[in-house]
């Protein structure tokens, strides 16, 4: 199935499952060609989706306060950039509301955004807020790399009574995969182990999941043998899974689309770095988009972000302890 | 058909008055032996709030913002807890998670209350936007002041209610009128330059209307016919209750400016001091209205003054059950970031 | 006028053969409100545009070439390949910048005209946004702080119906959007955008009252898009009937029917072709340019980098 | 000639220095000819008139751009953001466009543009009014951030960050605005970028950032007594971060401790463990450990507060982990 067709797999499941969901916004994928199938979606339930004006603040906003009140919506934010407009709504109210009120007020919320570099985006529509998001507490983060995987995850999301953040990238949607029939709702904080291999864990999430995989069949050709962790969620994560496959294989390369600093990559390291110091024989690597606003022009975009290349040149760093 | 305003209604009125009043001064006069952080006072809206909130049923959702004390007492919350919770004690409404700037109490109808200016817009047309399809008759109210008018969550959020037709009830209380930096309350002041604050609303189509916060009979019938509206899916309403900043207001840290009120000055006017004569006579609701029920004959002073007693009693009770209530454990500090996954 | 839709068709042209990337917006049918707008100013005041910039920026007198450049990605471009088609800036010639973010440019421009002002100055500034921006919140506060302050600046709203893909019924109630100003005081005009003087009459008077310190004006102009949202829009559909009537108010067949008895045929003609020759140049120039290089890619992120 | 002053008097003196020394200089915010909440600016409106210390409305989304497009056109605007939870409205027009519009133009545009940001734990403000988000802006490249603790660098820092011509986020912890120090009657700017050794020492690094530099020094003190010799890193800039300085300190150290007010994960510790990781791996005896806050948002109750934000005891002991059974 393709990953496309499993969002809107995911969408449909959501909609069918619960009369409570309650869909707003319509770019769930992107401004891709696959855009279109979400509107079978929409003909069917018509008076379960909500087209917001161009006003992410007082929609996602909208979203949050629908949630207090018992919907569990389901909100689109199309690009990753357009949430900066409802980070107040977002990261103070949304994040906050539980716990703010002592438990008495849940936020049965999803909110959806396409992150990332999907060519020519320039500066400001190539971000991936994810790490921003971590550093608030009272969000969980799904990051779904697999067809199958975003129709599990999704569900999960959709029951649970907290904000979740459902982080997309338009580059996945192209992408096949095996699908079941009776796809059971995936628990958070449960990693996936996407190749086994004993020589370097590799960790990524998202998107660059697909790209160290194909990464890590190049290595494999050069013996090199890749194991790759799929956290699969950010929060909560599983730490346990990437410090076992770090015991053993001794090293580990962090892939990822998030700026460097203070992105996803610098709170893996520190993680594996407080806690399984003794395991590693050879300092852990970082990759990740540069730390420059995306600029527009092909060459240089692909210069930033982390490549399939760039990949397999930074695992034979690690592994040769360069 | 809307709600009569019988005498008992309005006596319950006067309580819960006299209740947001004596909590407001209590909490004042605490603040000058011991540090409890910063807070605001609703001295001298509750001829608005109270009223208004009145008219809420059980199940309907109000978000208020950081002037929020006396919305919870008007919809029945007890002075208790909400000391409590202000205090940080474990027995807070929100134990001790919230404090005063977010007070909120699911039983008493406020999901969260939320002190970033405006933040409160967007959730209540939110909160309006699912009720109505959830298909429930029950209705969204917005606590808001006028400065929220000048956030961008207002145009925004304001345009999605009209366009839904929710059903919420903005009702912005206006409390401006001789504050910092204003000409006298008019607008346009230095920070806002519309000359009329409802065509804010109006101009998106949405009901709007500017009464005075003081009478609490204008106060009372038309948030009667915004109910009303927002009951049978007429869509949202929007009403400015333009009240006077109380003197004790204007510096940062509220004082206790005209003193504790004595309720008396409503019948004995020698009781009121030259200094504040104005508000004594004119602008506080608490007086004005139990002027009001006097003069109508069916209440007598004497059971005002029980009144007063009897709800100042009760205020102090909830401070002192306040005062003795524990801490949290501080562990708890680490609870609640999540809920339990899921049904 | 010409020069525009000859640059946007080749643009387009382009980017259906893969030589330009991204998210290309276009205004063709929109280009009165361009020049007419862009015609009334002087070449010290300040233009802030959104992501349908290339009319805007070609009206204030970008060069071609170097916008080719840019929307092909090459090191020649405005941006040295940095910004692309919505972040086009040409600063030399008063277009400050563009802005991928719906309304985002509206707070930029008051800040040039609160410069302005504070200096003493006469320069004026103007911000280009299309209807959907109306519904952004920035909006309200940026009416708000141009009114409070009598800001030099012209508010010009390109209201072509459509707010990204979904038509403005769609996005709210409010039938004229200048309703909105006059709540807080701004002079407005809601007038037809595809008759050039009619524009350019309506800027002249903004354009005089900011000038003499009377503060803010909006300016609504009605207008369509000819095109999608963007290039490859796949929802982009018209009927027979509209598209007709959106080719009868084509902006630059109405001015040549103005001008015809002046100018004659042969001579509109001439315009479009010397138009046309220009663009054809300009951009064979523009692909021929070289790509950036990799030590282009660190700089200027900040000053000195 | 110094004379003592306090951290918030420090950064009054320093706007009327700027304001004085360059006429494009001008200061925008909520109530700030009045003095803002905490008197930062109080008396400004007085000497140099509303066309340059300019009230807003309560609109921190429209006045950052606003502030931004001045800056464009060669004013220096310095914003204060009255919390810094209330950044969160202004997100896009910094992240978006101040942070961007160099880049984007490929330099033919600067956005000279300071904005000053208050924030920290105390006096039971809640989860709207008291958090520490410098890791969101050390995610955005093309801003600069600074976060003074010591009153010099308060005013250092300060007239630095006002005449770089890029946007600089002023980070003001509100715990440290009543401490007092010594300062020269005229400010110089200081180098943003550079760290600095406050207290040298032997046995183990300790970097802490903001009111966090105050916690730290008291632990040292303390653990000096016990025989523990603390180095202490006042990192003054969190972007860029001066890992020079740090791993320089580790080489002889070897032992790396970070402490911060924001929440630890996600935080600026996570970046300064990876950079010094990867910098000095083979310098490092023993795993560096973070001290910062836990992963809820902030409450409200002085008595929770106390949990939440670190203290001596934490730094002494993170420190005492990193050293070897003793």
């Amino acid at each position: 199935m393709l990953y496309a067709e499993a969002v809107v797999e995911a969408l449909r499941r959501s909609v069918e499952g619960d009369d409570r969901v309650h869909l707003m916004g319509q770019y769930f994928l992107g401004l891709t060609p696959y855009r279109t199938m979400v509107g079978d979606l929409y003909r069917e339930y018509p008076d379960r989706v909500y087209f917001p004006p161009i006003a992410e603040l007082g929609y996602v906003g909208a979203g949050i306060g629908a949630a207090i009140a018992g919907l569990r919506p389901i909100v689109d934010c199309a690009t990753a950039s357009f949430t900066f407009q409802a980070f107040a709504q977002i990261l103070n109210e949304a994040a906050n509301i539980h716990y703010m009120s002592g438990g008495q007020t849940s936020v049965p919320l999803v909110i959806h955004y396409n992150h990332g570099v999907r060519g020519g985006g320039a500066a400001q529509h190539s971000h991936s807020p994810q790490a921003m998001m971590w550093n608030t507490p009272g969000l969980e983060i799904i990051t779904p790399s697999h067809p199958a995987d975003v129709i599990g995850l999704v569900q999960t999301a959709v029951a649970s009574d907290n904000p979740t953040i459902w982080v997309d990238h338009v580059r996945l949607f192209d992408t096949e995969g095996e699908v079941a029939d009776d796809i059971e709702p995936i628990p958070f904080g449960q990693a996936s182990i996407r190749r086994e291999g004993d020589d370097l864990t590799i960790f990524a999430s998202s998107w660059m999941v697909c790209r160290s995989l194909e990464a890590a069949e190049t290595l494999g050709a050069e013996g090199i043998n890749v194991e790759v962790v799929d956290p699969r969620t950010l929060v909560p994560l599983d730490e346990e899974a990437i410090l076992r496959s770090v015991a053993k294989t001794g090293r580990l390369l962090v892939v990822d689309e998030c700026h460097q600093r203070c992105g996803v990559g610098s709170e893996i390291v520190a993680v594996v770095a407080e806690q399984a110091h003794g395991d590693l024989v050879a300092p852990i690597r970082r990759l990740t988009t540069l730390d420059v606003p995306v600029p527009f022009s092909a060459p240089m975009e692909e210069f930033v972000e982390p490549t399939v290349g760039k990949i397999v040149e930074a695992a034979r760093a690690v592994v040769d302890g360069r | 058909m809307l709600p009569d305003l019988n005498l008992d209604a309005q006596v319950a009125m006067l309580r819960r008055m006299l209740i947001a009043r004596r909590f407001e001064e209590e909490l004042i006069e605490l603040a000058q032996d011991r540090d409890i952080g910063h807070f605001h006072v609703y001295v001298g809206q509750e001829s608005t709030g109270i009223p208004a909130l009145s008219l809420l049923e059980h199940g309907d959702l109000s978000f208020t913002n950081h002037r929020n004390h006396g919305h919870l007492i008007a919809r029945g919350a007890d002075p208790g807890p909400m000391y409590a919770e202000i205090l940080g004690r474990v027995t807070g409404y929100c134990r001790g998670k919230g404090g005063t700037l977010h007070l909120a109490s699911v039983e008493h109808g406020f999901p969260t209350t939320s002190s970033a200016t405006g933040g409160c817009i967007p959730l209540a047309v939110g909160a309006g936007m699912g009720l109505s399809r959830l298909g429930s008759d029950r209705i969204s109210v917005c606590l808001m002041g006028d400065g929220a008018l000048e956030e961008g969550a207002w145009h925004e959020s304001a345009n999605i209610a009209a366009m839904e037709s929710l059903p919420v009830i903005f009702l912005c209380e206006n409390n401006s009128l001789e504050a910092l930096g204003q000409r006298a309350g008019e607008y346009p002041s230095s920070t806002m330059a519309v000359r009329d604050l409802t065509e804010l609303a109006s101009v998106f189509g949405i009901e709007a209307v500017a009464i005075d916060g003081l009478d609490v009979r204008a106060v009372h019938e038309t948030m009667s016919r915004a109910v009303l509206r927002a009951r049978c899916g007429e869509g949202p309403t929007f009403i400015e209750a333009r009240t006077v900043r109380w003197p004790g207001n204007r510096p940062i840290w509220p004082e206790l400016a005209t003193g504790r009120t004595d309720i008396s000055m409503a019948w004995e006017d020698s009781l009121v001091p030259e200094e504040h004569a104005i508000w004594h006579r004119k602008q506080d609701g608490l007086l004005g209205f139990t002027r009001e029920l006097l003069a109508e004959g069916n209440f007598r002073t004497e059971a005002v003054l029980r009144l007063d007693e009897e709800t100042t009693e009760h205020v102090r009770e909830g401070l002192v059950f306040a005062l003795d209530s524990s801490y949290p454990d501080p562990e708890e500090a680490l609870e609640h970031v999540f809920s339990p996954a899921g049904d | 006028m010409w020069r525009i839709r000859a640059f946007e068709e080749k643009a387009s042209e382009l980017f259906a053969r893969g030589k330009i990337s991204g998210l290309l917006h276009l205004a063709i049918g929109q280009e009165a409100t361009a020049v007419g707008v862009c015609g009334a100013l002087q070449a010290s005041d300040q233009v802030f545009s959104g992501h349908r910039p290339h009319a805007h920026a070609i009206a204030k007198g970008a060069d071609i070439g170097r916008m080719f450049a840019e929307l092909a990605g090459r090191r020649t471009g405005y941006c040295g390949g940095k910004g692309g088609s919505m972040h086009l800036a040409a600063p030399e010639v008063g277009f400050v910048t563009a802005t991928g973010v719906v309304a985002g440019n509206l707070p930029l421009a008051l800040g040039s005209a609160l410069a302005s002002q504070g200096r003493g100055k006469t320069d004026i500034a103007v911000a280009f946004f299309g209807d959907g921006a109306v519904q952004t919140g920035l909006f309200h506060e940026c009416l708000n702080l141009a009114s409070l302050w009598r800001l030099p600046v012209v508010l010009v709203c390109e209201n072509n119906g459509r707010a990204e893909f979904s038509p403005l019924s769609a996005h709210t109630v409010v039938e004229r959007l200048a309703d909105h100003a006059d709540v807080y005081g701004i002079p407005t005009e809601t007038t037809d955008g595809n008759d050039l003087p009619g524009v350019r009459a309506a800027m002249d008077d903004a354009v005089d009252r900011a000038r003499s310190g009377r503060g803010p004006s909006f300016l609504e102009f009605l207008t369509q898009r000819l095109r999608g949202h963007y290039e490859g829009d796949p929802t982009h559909r018209r009927n027979d009937a509209e598209r007709t009537e959106a080719e009868a108010s084509d902006p630059i067949g109405r001015y040549a029917r103005l001008l015809q008895p002046m100018l004659g045929d042969t001579e509109l003609e001439e315009i479009a072709v010397r138009a046309r020759a220009a663009v054809e140049l300009a951009a064979e120039e523009a692909l021929a340019a070289p790509w950036p290089e990799e030590g282009d890619l660190l700089a200027n992120v900040v000053a000195g980098s | 000639m110094t004379d003592a002053i306090r951290y918030i008097d420090a950064i009054s003196s320093t706007l009327r220095q700027e304001l004085k020394r360059d006429d494009d200089v001008i200061v925008l915010g909520e109530d700030v000819s009045y003095g803002g909440p905490f008197g930062a600016t109080a008396g400004l409106s007085d000497m140099f008139g509303p066309t340059r210390i300019v009230d807003t409305p309560i609109s921190e989304g429209a006045v950052m751009g606003l502030a931004v497009g001045a800056a464009l056109a060669g004013r220096r605007p310095v914003v204060e953001v009255m919390f810094a939870d209330f950044i969160t409205l202004a997100m896009d027009q910094l992240i978006n466009h101040a942070a961007k519009l160099r880049y984007m133009t490929d330099g033919q545009l600067s956005v000279p543009l300071t904005i000053r940001v208050q924030g920290g734990v105390g006096g039971g403000y809640g989860a709207h009014h008291s958090q520490s988000l410098e890791a969101w802006f050390l995610h955005v490249p093309g801003l600069k951030v600074v976060a003074p603790c010591s009153v010099d660098d308060a005013s250092g820092l300060l007239a630095a960050a006002i005449r770089d011509d890029d946007p600089v986020v002023y980070l003001e912890h509100r715990g440290l605005y009543w401490s007092k120090g010594s300062i020269m009657s005229h400010v110089d700017p200081a180098t943003i970028g550079l760290a600095a050794v406050v207290r040298p020492g032997a046995d183990v690094t300790v970097v802490a950032v903001s009111r966090m530099v105050q916690v730290a020094m008291s632990a040292a003190e303390k653990l000096a007594a016990d025989g523990v010799d603390v180095e202490v890193v006042d990192l003054r800039t969190v972007s860029p971060i001066d890992l020079e300085t740090i791993t320089e300190s580790i080489r002889r150290t070897g032992r790396l401790v970070v402490a911060h007010e924001a929440v630890v994960t996600g935080g600026l510790g996570a970046e300064l463990v990876a950079g010094v990781h990867a910098a000095a791996f083979n310098s490092l005896t023993s795993p560096a450990i973070r001290v910062g806050a836990p992963f809820t948002p902030v409450p409200a109750s002085p008595h929770l507060e106390r949990l939440y934000v670190p203290t001596v005891d934490d730094v002494i002991a993170a420190v005492l982990e990193t050293l070897p059974e003793r």
